[in-house]
């Protein structure tokens, strides 16, 4: 069986999506699902601020590599015809319009799942993987908080 | 008695004011234990403390898990990467 | 209203993701899909050589734009929360791992229908848009036909 | 009579020989009978003139469909772009 790339990091870097690509493309890859986050400069929620200037990200890194892996393993289990999983996060101080977050899975064709595998990933990227944010603007600071409570086993 | 350590990240950090403890627990203490030592440690931080998610050795732990020697616990509020 | 860029090309230039994703994020983006398609090297098919050495691909290139154009109207129409829309096809000689053709839909958020779009785009355009490709292997030459047939209208 | 020209791509090139052809056809000419007047100018290519795609003016175009004056025909097969 041919070795399947997975790609899983956390980084200060700019993320790279045509090496990110090319890393996960075999040849026998035919399509790709790319999801990626950015940062929003508006946003309409009651109670904060409707400008943001920039979000500070911070990561413990080595349990959301772990987390993120774990990820990778979820989604190949669920798609086992998913060939490379890319899955990267960027922290730091992050301006609107910069990508943060990425999750691509590729595959032969494009009716294999990828778009759901890569939907599944970032859905559970926001569930388990220990990284937080925080919303600096013009009113101040603004801690931003997921809801999920993880279970045991995940 | 164990010796572990403690991270705290994002707004724990910020109630603690702490990013990194090693303190001594008796053996084979629960996670609902360590939350109480340290609401003592730190009484600003007992209703964060409350609602904090819990990892021992970079995996999820929950009130009734035990704390290994050595163990590398952290406490942060849910996650929000993306 | 804010305008939503929409871009659509056929190229014979290396796609650039991380360029095109930033055509299409705006102050307000916060979620971007994208689907790339590769050529593959390795492929199981009766009657076909197993080892494509390229693919060869030509457009008619002012009806594959306005084609292009219309499958973005599509989009827009179905998905009125999509953002910014980019729709690529590389034509040319092409080699296997080489992405050839890109979808991407950008939104406010991930939850806005930017999967679906995505697949929308792709799915339409191996339906309407006049791209056609030859394999090139050690067995000779061979062109792939899609099944599609548009109907009036389309 | 009206002035026309014909794109031919991908097989129907192939089957044709041309890429780019300029023709008289009567006024009122329909998809159809432009068909058969290429049949008769390429009989190597009359099954593929039977199964071929056509577009007016950059819009499909189907057998009913008059021709204007001036369009750009085209022909092709089922498309395969991705």
């Amino acid at each position: 069986m041919t070795e399947f790339p997975t790609i899983f990091s956390i980084t200060e870097d700019e993320l790279d999506l045509d090496a990110l690509l090319a890393q996960i493309t075999l040849p026998s890859t035919g399509a790709a699902c790319f999801f990626t986050g950015m940062v929003r400069g508006t946003t309409r929620r009651d109670g904060l601020p409707p400008e943001t200037e920039y979000l500070e990200y911070e990561a413990y890194i080595p349990m959301a590599e772990a987390k993120m892996k774990q990820i990778a393993d979820e989604i190949r289990q669920r798609w086992p015809v998913v060939e490379g999983i890319a899955i990267v996060q960027r922290i730091g101080r992050l301006y609107p319009m910069t990508p943060t977050v990425l999750i691509a899975c590729s595959a032969a064709h494009r009716d294999t799942g990828v778009f759901d595998a890569a939907r599944y990933g970032i859905d559970r990227l926001k569930e388990i993987v220990p990284v937080w944010k925080k919303e600096v603007g013009s009113d101040g600071e603004t801690w931003i908080e997921g809801g999920y409570i993880p279970q045991p086993g995940e | 008695m164990n010796e572990i350590t403690i991270l705290f990240f994002a707004t724990m950090r910020d109630h603690t004011g702490e990013r990194k403890i090693s303190i001594t627990v008796p053996e084979n203490t629960q996670v609902s234990s360590l939350k109480a030592i340290l609401a003592e440690r730190y009484p600003q931080a007992v209703a964060a403390l409350d609602a904090t998610l819990v990892s021992i050795n970079r995996d999820y732990a929950f009130d009734e898990d035990l704390i290994p020697a050595g163990a590398e616990v952290a406490m942060f509020p849910h996650v929000s990467g993306g």
